[in-house]
């Protein structure tokens, strides 16, 4: 696997169409267990990174990264902006200088945006968050990555959080009751996923 | 969901436009960004305050603007965190050397945006400090969770923290009284009927026609326990009981008393709530120092109501006594 | 019907010792009786303001009371008139020896009773004048019929002649204030949503998911056009023209507005109103003096809003800019 | 026809029986062309009118129509308690010092009743108020008078009300769209003036 300036254009292309077509379930799903507006961000927020995007010029992955990361940051708002924003800013930094980005420097930033969502989130693994998405995602890289497993492995990390019990979020204020229900935001996080392993693919 | 909105997605931008219309010569809004403060801002040495959140809880913030109170609100999206660049915005805008001061409410999502704007700011080289309002006790407070929530109760964290400012109280002085006030502040509310995000068009949760739902958050969270719409006389108690549970008050004690709407329960039902809290209270003998009715803290179009109850001292009372020139909350 | 009510019949009662119980230092309730008064009344020599009419419009009339704008509110049933034994206690209670101003709404029930209290009144020797009040542009103004109703109007006029009277002037003087008020002013509203009066237990008539009245009463008297809910900027147009159908504004003529709420209607709709009200108002060269937006006359937890203007002169506008210490309109 | 105090206590048994039973159903005429208040109106002053009356005694039917009056006026409230309250103090007053009633003097009573009800509410004949049931019903008196023909004309005179157009009171916002609605005052009436008849009639 290897990735640049245009994968990443691509990737969140990908994931913004997913997003913009899900919103209205990824509403649902946090009016479940938070307060209905996941989609919402996530869909406005990812229209302005496309349009960022798309009106700029990248050499690098991390450049095109880094300005995902800040207008995630600037525009998705609630938990999942900063969240989201942390992560990417993370794995921006540490690809600096690598292009195209392979896949064990892919890893590493994975690891970097993992400890920067954990740190500004408060949270670990087993919380129904979205990291329990991105901690098995992180795992397959540089060991036995293909796409298909990419979105084999964030779906059913996402299928997964159905029966956690939320500690952290908006969900933990349900207890035992957010079992049961998916974390959206780990939905969301499988579509950003699935929309890179497309991405890797090539085509469309 | 019938609402008398424009574009469902830019009610945040008219609303606050329509807010500067109304209050042309004490507000502003910072160009480009949903960021509200008062015109006059920044006031050199004072330490200044910031607050903000999702939009849909007006008057929440921007009605707390003014003298004594607020220095600047920021507002989200609807129900949604404000940014960290919109924070910063505030910070920026209102620093008038003395520092700036965040009133966070403990939500995730806001405790990240604002800390990261202060962190963002004290990098330009301004002091910041804060406190988290977390009075909800409908949540559990837990140290492995996210803990309570911030609800009604961060309008009395405003007043105190407002007061102590105006009063040229120093950045850390502002903190400890606003801390003060946290620890001594709890609220309990509840529904009758959800409400509507203009965007999502379909309201977060449902209610049947007799039923209401105890512990209710206010962006529609789902409570603690869902069953008939019970007499206000039941409601105040249970939600006073509620509050007693998790925060003694001694006999004599005294007491700062918030009765706030929802949104859509008309003045009559929340004077009617504290009749009985009134009552509640002097049976338990806490004495009523000042009582506040009215939308405060809502919840769009929600049908309900929260009960806040401040336990005061010496230091409490004279700053809750103090002016405020804030449109929603006039001392 | 979902309510934080005890029994339905005992609704006014509740809220006024809820009332009484928030501000126990400000008001008080005469014995045996739904009149609420300022706890200092009478004011000596000062030309007192009786104001009244049913109950389920809160703050309508009670949150009005205070210095610069009435002494004592005269609390119906829901949504009926007081009856003329009440109006009288008040009468009599807030007489300082300069004479009762009544201010009253333009319905048959209010005129009769508050004039049947106000010949017993005078037959006690108490000095008394009054002004009715009929902003209501939804209906029409004919000699032959009941005319125009009063509807959120009437707190500018309790404004104006409140300030009046305070000011240390005469009965008459007030009156010709309080009519130069009501010659001025002039509101229409609609609404989304009906209400329910408790005891009724069900609505008083009903709109589909999509529709909107326009024209709709304050005690929901049917309105005189239904449709779909437009926008915002849609129904502000149609108000303000309505209103300016019936009443001439010259170039550079002053306004104050209010955008009240009809009591479940989120103040962010208020605001997004506000926005293009202000606007259709400069783009017709009449310029915005001050803008009041909240829920001032509501109709229990209908959704809805009114849109008022009052054209103002050089006394009118002192007048509106003096001192009122009433909870629901701070000045 | 003879109306003596007891006579007068009965009426208003009958008539509050009446507005209790169907205080719903004023309530639905009022809601379609009023406010909604006036069967729970009627309903609680004629409640406190026969609580009034039950604790009381009275010499003469004018005491018990003169306490009827002041009850009526200070509990009735909206537009109706001002209007009945001045007409049953305007007929007690007619009816000072003559006892037991009879239907000559009851007629007279009648007529300062409606002239009180015509001046207060600045209304007449023709209005769609509950002066259409009464000036038939005082009309009926010292004529051709019997219990059945008072409830038939008063009976009458409501349904005619349907057709009317309000000019007068709170239906009068309505205009042309108050006509095909029943007046719910001249409802109200025609309970007293039915009640009156079953008064006079006699037994149950
Ligand atoms: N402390 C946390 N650590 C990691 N992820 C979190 C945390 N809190 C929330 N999230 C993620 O954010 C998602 C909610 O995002 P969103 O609905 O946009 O924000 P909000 O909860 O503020 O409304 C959750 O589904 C969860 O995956
Ligand atoms: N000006 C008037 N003259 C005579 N009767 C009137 C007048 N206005 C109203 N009414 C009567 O009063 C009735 C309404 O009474 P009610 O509903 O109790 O009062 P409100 O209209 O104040 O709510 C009407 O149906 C009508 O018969
Ligand atoms: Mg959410
Ligand atoms: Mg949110
Ligand atoms: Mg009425
Ligand atoms: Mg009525």
């Amino acid at each position: 696997m290897e990735l640049n300036a245009q994968d990443i254009i691509t990737w969140m292309h990908k994931t913004n169409e997913r997003l913009q077509n899900n919103k209205d379930y990824l509403t649902t799903l946090d009016q479940a267990i938070g307060d209905g507006d996941h989609g919402i961000n996530m869909a406005r927020g990812f229209k302005e990174v496309v349009n960022k995007l798309d009106n700029e010029n990248y050499e690098t992955a991390s450049d095109a990264l880094r300005d995902t990361a800040m207008t995630v940051m600037s525009k998705v708002g609630g938990a999942s902006g900063p969240l989201y924003g942390t992560a990417f800013l993370k794995l921006a930094t540490s690809l600096k200088g690598i292009d195209p980005v392979d896949e064990s420097s892919f890893k590493t930033g994975l690891e970097e945006a993992l400890a920067g969502v954990k740190q500004r989130g408060k949270s670990d693994q087993g919380e129904k968050t979205l990291i329990d998405v991105w901690i098995p995602v992180m795992e397959l890289f540089d060991n036995n990555f293909s796409p298909e497993k990419l979105t084999d492995t964030a779906e059913k990390a996402m299928e997964n959080t159905k029966d956690m019990k939320a500690t952290k979020g908006r969900a933990s204020y349900l207890g035992d009751r957010s079992i049961g229900h998916l974390d959206p935001g780990s939905v969301s996080s499988f579509y950003l996923f699935t929309s890179l392993a497309d991405t890797v693919k090539g085509g469309e | 969901m019938k609402k008398i909105v424009n574009d469902p997605e830019s009610v945040v931008e008219d609303m606050l436009d329509g807010l500067i219309s109304a209050h042309p010569d004490s507000l502003q809004k910072l160009p480009d960004t949903t960021v509200i403060t008062r015109k006059d801002a920044p006031i050199t040495n004072k330490v200044s305050l910031v607050s903000g959140g999702g939009s849909g809880h007006e008057p929440a913030h921007a009605g707390y603007i003014g003298n004594g109170m607020l220095d600047a609100a920021v507002c989200g999206e609807m129900f949604t965190s404000p940014t960290p660049d919109q924070v910063l915005e505030a910070i920026k805008a209102v620093d008038g050397g003395a520092g700036v001061f965040l009133v966070i409410k403990n939500y995730t999502g806001d405790v990240m945006n604002f800390d990261m704007a202060a962190e963002l700011a004290e990098a330009e080289g301004i002091q910041v400090e804060k406190v988290v309002v977390n009075d909800d006790v409908a949540v559990e407070d837990s140290s492995f969770t996210t803990g309570r929530r911030g609800i009604a109760g961060t309008i009395f964290v405003h007043k105190i923290a407002g007061a102590k400012a105006a009063a040229g109280a120093s950045l850390e002085e502002v903190r400890s009284s606003a801390e003060k006030a946290v620890a001594n502040v709890r609220s309990m509310g509840m529904a009758l009927t959800p409400c509507t995000v203009p965007a999502a068009g379909r309201p977060s949760f449902t209610l049947d026609e007799n039923e209401m739902e105890i512990g209710t958050g206010i962006h529609g969270e789902p409570g603690i326990e869902r069953k008939p719409v019970a007499a206000a006389d039941a409601i105040a108690e249970e939600l006073i009981n509620k509050i007693l549970e998790d925060i003694e008050f001694n006999q004599g004690d005294e007491a700062a008393v918030m009765i706030n709407g929802m949104g859509a329960t008309p003045e009559m039902e929340l004077y009617i709530l504290n009749k009985k809290v009134n009552q509640l209270l002097k049976e338990r003998g806490i004495s009523t120092y000042k009582t506040f009715v009215g939308n405060y803290m809502t919840s769009l179009e929600m049908a309900g109501c929260s009960v806040t109850l401040l336990k005061l001292d010496k230091e409490l009372k004279s700053l809750l006594d103090a002016e405020s020139s804030a449109p929603a909350f006039r001392v």
